[in-house]
């Protein structure tokens, strides 16, 4: 056991944090900033902040060199997003690029797909989005219909794909699709790349329940594509699309984690200027410390079940259905963060404005985090996994 | 002992349900949600129904109950983009006191739309010539861009011993150029709330309901917000109800894995856990508005009790209502999400659970200590 | 709505309460009352208060007449049960006599089989046990075993029983058997009325992890009944039971209400003399103090959904499905008063002893919670009753 | 970066858990409820394998905390009705003193037993002309009647300006006349507890572990409660893990309604939900082993995380592994209660959640709150 850091990692850290300190937009995170007012410009906003990492070498911290990454460890890579996290950094656009197609091309890809899409990946000028879901295959995602079928040297994709976040802004969209409809369900599917200014691709915004609108609709309508973009070979879609849902689950624990930290130090700033009615302080009351301190706890040991899957990774090379653990965990408790916040907040909980403390943070995660606990494999299906991967119950 | 409901009860339920199915259908509550306008056709529907006059002051107790808790409870299924709560408790604080004929003539009718404001802040009036000159601030006071009037309780400086002798509950027009709204953010935009600031407000003794410097103003504003809480708690129970209804039907429909996600016992589990919780909270309230209609001395703490568990009841019913709906559960499109911000809202107003609970437990826990502690 | 009682009632509540003043033991209820030692003397003491509960005119309140019973309604019945609650009156040995078969008989039995079995049992002179669950039958009832084959003008029965309340002080066991071996499993039982002192039946006790000795296991190795010992005609069975156990979930509610009110009351007391580490009462902390209202809420709730369920009967005849929802909301307010307590009592949560202030009857309650929501239906069978037959969700 | 076990640390758990799986089984655990003494099969064992004094004191750090969770996880897991956790963090204690050499010796071979007072009530010495005199009441001393040993934290009255400074660890023979045990009735038979009553105990130097007016006797006693704080807590790791594992085999087998019960997903919910709380418990655990083996500042944060999740997920746990076996699971014969019983007194002892809760306030929320206004 040895949970420290090297004193090489340490020098990474300050470097990291100065590196955040000095490119991170002025003013970023308070009220004054002005923030991009439209979807596009805040796409562009976002994509701004990409090229920004790769700049400064803190994009592909763990991938090879040669594919345009760092050549360092996972461990680099969490102390940036822990810095990151601590100054609430703002994230970038590609976010589905670098945590999911990325990983997969390395593990799935071919040498030409590593070399012509990793680079121009990192650096922000291929932004990419994720083709899974459809409006009938969302727990059941083997059930999707999009199909593809070869015409001469290209693959023609025809179907619908749904909670397609960030599509409004990307160059390109890995996409599950039929290839043997024959084949059981599991069998007949393919990975493939499809670059969204195909004639045939079309978007559609989903406004979400806390306003967002970050998901989308696309759909395919006879698009075509060259032949080579299948990752991981014809019909073996299905073991890929896992080893992609894997990254999802497990990895960008610690960032997360340092952001929902930050969050409740917002909760306990606010409780400690609630006034209950009997004139006491929120945050001196026993019930809501109670609760706060429950919370907390979770937060803590989700940073340390952080630790064990960047330790696992490390020292085994891979992650296994412990993902679902831990994505069970910290939606759960980013519910309940919610729950707790808006206890605090009492009869001012429904409604916020700009000159209230929160600013109306803590409804923001209220009402946010019942998105978490359905997307990327609802809290039931990540159950259903853990009773039937780890527990060994049968189907 | 009959615990339920009379034909004529059952019917007047119906009627509402079948009225506000046909006029108040989530189509029209977004409409609403845009424009932030009550709708002629709901003020008109509820004055011609002559249903907002239904509870009548009668000494310690208040007729129709039972009555007002079925329409709220339509009021939550429909999400109602009116303020129900506020015009049938507030004609009721009216018709406590003998002034006010042409006014309850005009809200029953429609004609006219009160609100409360359930949080006075500092409002407070101070002698002039004329009579009172009233400033302050209220808050949360639903509706009060589209109300006509508000009432609510305010102190009258000198007027009494304690603050609360000097509570007073006075109607006053929204319309009156001291009086200026100021919109608070929210989420639920289907019952919108504000701040109300007062400067200098002429209050002449036509404005004033109940008090004046005998404490009764205090009671009167206490027994509205039973009233309040207790509507509240029977509108999350109308809003919940439908949120599980609607989600156990869509799950009936929606396939995943070759069946439909009904027969999956989780869903299931989760259905009847809502099931439970609608149901514990649906006779809550209902004990509860039997309490007040009879007069029962556990009255205050029933409503307590209604408020406090139907809140916690309906914010779990309509968020898990979205987890069982999955994805679209968590859209704009679907209607779910109306649910639970209303129940969200409606949950942390009239007095949150903490707030209810703390008033139980100074009636009755301490209560039963105390007699424990005596009895030794 | 009307929820009162009339004036007759308050008479009739007045009369019980003297009644149960004057009658119970005295003593019954302190530390100096001297418990019976013996499960055997236990059995004696508790069909000793049976017999005066009939002799006072309490037993069978809400049963016609002509069977023993007192002729008036379940107003009356529940009145009683208050009232016994209040004064947390010793229960008598023929619960299930009372509670289960009474009812069974009085709906689904013959004329012949009402006059023979009702008397004794409400006298006291009869005490029966219930004979449904068996080792591989539990949540799965109509997966039982048990069989009964009709020789002559005898049935014979062979089989094991568990989980049999009181047999160890029974005079008679309702017994449900197979007695079609070819039919489909809910269409070949019957319900059957055992002596049980027949040769052949032997009892077995079953200790409880809360160290009860209520329970037995009951073995049949070729008893000889009577073939008239049938109730509901032969293969009925399943339609008889299902009739019983709606008895079982749906009616004591309200004097059972009492009883959980009662240990509310002990818990509140034992919060007022808990001195916590910061030197404070528990009582007045918001964290015990938010906890302990939350439950009882509950506990007045339940007895909303108790009056509920006796005006259904009075007005309506029966009870429905919702008897399930009754039993599932009460067990589980009642780990939750179990727990609470636990959290209340803090370090000495653990142990106890006769010096200590709750004398061990919060612990009891910690455990024997336990049960409840295991037996007469587990929570789990309950959910899956609700979902099924009230919201319509499919098998 | 390696949260983890080396081959040896896994190596001696592997150890102790194939010795307790043959000489601690659950009859084994039983026959100690009924005679309620300590089996010297198990005293031998713990001292030929040379496990007791495994911590060692070192400045701030402790070292050793790694195996010693991983010992306590096995204890837990076997029910083990013995004192690890007394003996264990008893040695570290006369380890941080030189003069305790010949006792350390006896209880690392096993000859002779030892267990901790964890809430002295009030006892204290005063000096006489040989000594000190001690009298008063230790509470919750667990294997009292099977010690030989007892270590105390009390006041030598004088000795300093503040009861904590008075704060001097002791370590005292059970046998001497001036004590007298009482064992406290409770439902976790496989450990039974003691209140201790001295009257006139003889101190000599002899009994100093730690203190004497110097505050440090204090410190030492915080130090040990936090090594049983965290060894309770892995205890309950590994009863509870045990408890899920038992469990889940049982629902593999069993069959209703024609199939095995462990395919309903009501139960592989359960299922899911206690593996997430063994396993978050069990990470708390590591981590805070982690953090006293190396003096991390935030060690007593983390043991205080570590004690609080634990008792939470195990009652939960095993509480819920009685319900998923159902009849069966409530009766005496099945081991299931025994979890259950463990786990609960484990959970309110070295500490109870709202204790270890109100600590962490303390030292973390306090400080976000502190660090915020300050900024302002």
């Amino acid at each position: 056991m040895d949970l420290s850091f090297t004193p090489e990692q340490e020098a990474y850290r300050a470097r990291a944090r100065e590196w955040l300190l000095e490119n991170i937009p002025k003013g970023w995170g308070t009220p004054e900033f002005e923030m991009p007012r439209t979807e596009e410009e805040m796409g562009k906003f976002k994509r701004e902040w990409d090229r920004k990492l790769y700049e400064g070498g803190y994009a592909g911290i763990s991938w090879p060199k040669e594919y345009g990454g760092q050549g360092l460890t996972h461990v680099e890579e969490i102390i940036f997003d822990e810095e990151a996290g601590k100054l609430n950094a703002p994230s970038g656009v590609n976010v589905l690029g670098k945590l999911l197609l990325g990983p997969t091309l390395l593990q799935f890809g071919s040498e030409e797909q590593k070399k012509r899409f990793l680079p121009p990946l990192l650096r922000g000028d291929e932004v990419w989005c994720q083709g899974f879901s459809e409006p009938n295959a969302g727990s059941d995602l083997a059930a999707l219909q999009t199909r593809a079928e070869l015409d001469g040297d290209e693959w023609v994709i025809n179907g619908q794909k749904v909670w397609t976040s960030y599509a409004h802004h990307s160059d390109w969209c890995f996409v599950l699709a039929r290839t043997d409809q024959e084949a059981p369900k599991h069998k007949g599917i393919s990975f493939f790349l499809v670059p969204m200014d195909s004639p045939g691709v079309s978007v559609r915004p989903l406004v979400q329940l806390n306003e967002n609108r970050d998901f989308n609709e696309v759909f395919f309508d006879n698009v075509r594509i060259p032949k080579e973009n299948v990752v991981g070979g014809v019909n073996n879609g299905w073991k890929v699309a896992m080893g992609t849902l894997g990254f999802e689950r497990g990895t960008l624990a610690l960032g997360r984690q340092v952001r929902f930290q930050n969050e409740f130090n917002e909760l306990v700033k606010l409780a400690s200027e609630k006034r209950l009615a009997d004139g006491t302080l929120a945050i001196d009351n026993p019930y809501y410390r109670q609760k706060m301190v429950e919370v907390f706890n979770e937060i803590k040991i989700l940073r340390f079940h952080g630790l064990k899957t960047i330790s696992q990774l490390l020292n085994e090379g891979k992650l296994g259905p412990e993902s679902s653990l831990q994505k069970l965990f910290w939606t759960t408790m980013h519910v309940e963060l919610g729950e707790v916040a808006m206890e605090v907040l009492g009869e001012e909980a429904p409604y916020w404005g700009v000159e209230s403390v929160g600013r109306g943070k803590m409804q923001d995660i209220y009402y946010t985090s019942r998105g978490a606990t359905i997307y990327a494999g609802s809290t039931q299906i990540q159950k259903n996994i853990i009773a039937e991967m780890i527990l060994g119950m049968p189907k | 002992m009959f615990f339920g409901f009379t034909e004529e009860e059952k019917m007047v339920q119906k009627s509402v349900r079948n009225m506000l199915e046909k006029h108040c259908q989530t189509e029209d509550v977004r409409k609403f949600m845009e424009e932030q306008t009550v709708s002629n056709k709901i003020k008109e529907l509820f004055g011609n129904q002559g249903l907002l006059g239904i509870l009548e002051p009668n000494g310690e107790e208040v007729t129709g109950v039972t009555y007002a808790i079925l329409i709220a409870q339509e009021a939550g299924r429909a999400l109602l983009p009116y303020p129900l709560l506020e015009n049938v408790a507030g004609l009721y604080a009216l018709k406590t006191c003998k002034q006010h004929g042409d006014l309850i003539e005009k809200v029953e009718a429609g004609n006219e739309m009160l609100t409360i404001a359930w949080r006075p802040e500092s409002a407070e009036a101070f002698a002039t010539e004329d009579g009172y000159s009233l400033s302050g601030k209220l808050c949360e006071v639903p509706f009060a861009a589209d109300a006509d009037q508000i009432i609510a309780s305010v102190r009258i400086s000198g007027k009494g011993n304690t603050p609360q002798e000097e509570e007073t509950v006075v109607v006053i027009s929204k319309d009156h150029p001291s009086v200026s709204l100021r919109k608070l953010p929210g989420t639920d935009e289907t019952y919108p709330i504000y701040d109300v600031a007062i400067n200098n407000y002429p209050l002449s003794n036509a404005n004033i309901v109940k008090g004046i410097g005998m404490g009764t103003g205090h009671q009167l504003m206490n027994k509205v917000k039973q009233l309040g809480a207790l509507l509240a708690a029977s509108e999350m129970v109308g809003s919940s109800e439908r949120a599980l209804y609607d989600t156990v039907e869509y799950t009936k429909e929606r396939k995943q894995f070759g069946v439909v996600i009904a027969k999956f016992q989780a869903l299931k589990h989760m259905a009847a856990e809502m099931y439970l919780k609608v149901e514990s909270a649906k006779s809550a309230v209902e004990y509860a508005a039997w309490a007040l209609e009879s007069g029962d001395p556990e009255a205050e703490l029933s409503v307590s009790i209604a408020k406090s568990y139907a809140s916690s009841a309906a914010k779990k019913v309509t968020g898990d209502a979205i987890q069982m709906q999955g994805g679209i559960g968590f859209t704009w499109e679907n209607d779910m999400h109306l649910f639970f911000k209303r129940a969200t809202r409606t949950a942390f107003l009239y007095g949150d659970s903490y707030t209810h609970n703390e008033k139980i437990a100074k009636a009755a826990i301490d209560a039963i200590a105390g007699a424990s502690s005596a009895a030794k």
